[in-house]
């Protein structure tokens, strides 16, 4: 139960919640096998990115994290 | 070259920034300035800020200098709101001063279309006590892009 | 939508301007403003605004008309010096509210490309006790022109 | 001694003073005979305006003033 996970937007109303942790490690297959079926179709959608502690991934397929890192579900900006 | 970036989670006087900001700068020609409150749009109740603290600060202050690479700038000010706010609150604050008042407003314009529609923000707005999420207008959009076209020094 | 256009004599203080102006547009969407002050140009002791009256007030309130017609605003306020000013002092202040904020900055950039070299002042400025007379500056045109070629409602 | 005449910018200087009157009638004519050379010379320049009683004048040389009239002699604007 190590991976911080933090849950932007509409993905918090979708989560039920802003945050939660799961086990590393932590990467793109087991991050969508692990959430439930709606969460999990969200964050599949074009739209949504992924930061790993703080930095945008390019591509969120390549998620790797381990032991204490924060992985930020992020759905599309709405601006200020 | 002064940048001042703030993201705040109270009720702000832009008045009590904008004055600090403009003495800072002796001898500039001119200040823009912008600032943005919540719409009372028809039965608007309260408007959310979400932000994600690693990315939403830091990616204001990328914009500011970006504003102050790109403009012929003495300094700039950001200011904005996170949180829930009322129809009537201050959400964003945007000054520029400049030797010349073109660069001052290119400057808040560029920096507010790019608050509007590539901050790391997401509202939403609560109507007859449903809380609904907001996405960008077409318009913030098209705004946006305008600055892809021109990279021009003001 | 309120007008508010004025001539002033004496030094004053932009903020005792905006904040009744804003206050008095419950609802808008967001308020630009520009304050041009007197640039400490090396040497420059003094500048002298002068104006003719029959002239100078009614084509800051045309002007005024003009940008209500021509962006989506709520209101505008246009306040100018005459007379002679010390380095820093402000010079003009244009606000301009509305509901979105690109019709109220271009409403202010509108505004001043036109105050700057259409409007009825004559201005000097003083270097050593020597006072000269002053031309608009070359890019004061052509910041003008933009206007002519795009009449579009923003 | 009716008619009034306001120099503005750099012709007050020219002029030496801020107003002056002179007779009525007074046209575009007697308006520039009436004046010391250099500033004649002045006003001829096609960037000086003339405004009647606060009306600019489409064409300077149609100046027709009577006994009360303003007349300002209006330089190229150096704006604001």
């Amino acid at each position: 139960m190590s991976v911080k996970l933090v849950f932007l937007g509409k993905l918090a109303d979708l989560a039920g919640l802003p945050e939660m942790t799961v086990e590393a490690p932590l990467d793109w297959v087991s991050l969508v096998e692990g959430l439930e079926a709606g969460l999990a179709e969200a964050i599949e959608g074009d739209k949504v990115r992924l930061a790993l502690n703080g930095t945008v991934l390019a591509d969120k397929r390549t998620l790797d994290a381990g032991e204490g890192d924060e992985v930020a579900l992020l759905p599309p900006v709405s601006g200020g | 070259m002064a940048r001042q970036v703030e993201l705040l989670d109270a009720p702000f006087n832009p008045g009590s920034y904008v004055g600090p900001f403009t003495n800072a700068h002796p001898g500039l020609g001119g200040v823009c300035t912008f600032v943005g409150e919540v719409r009372s749009d028809d039965d608007v109740e309260a408007l959310e800020l979400s932000h994600y603290a690693p990315l939403t600060l830091a990616g204001m202050e990328a914009l500011a200098d970006e504003a102050l690479g790109r403009f012929d700038l003495m300094g700039i000010l950001i200011v904005h709101r996170v949180g829930e706010m009322q129809p009537g609150e201050p959400i964003v604050l945007v000054s520029a001063c400049a030797r010349h008042r073109r660069a001052a407003i290119q400057a808040v314009d560029f920096a507010m279309d790019h608050l509007k529609s590539d901050a790391w923000f997401w509202k939403r707005e609560r109507r007859g006590g449903v809380w609904t999420w907001i996405e960008p207008r077409e318009e913030d959009h098209a705004d946006l892009a305008r600055w892809r076209e021109t990279p021009e020094k003001v």
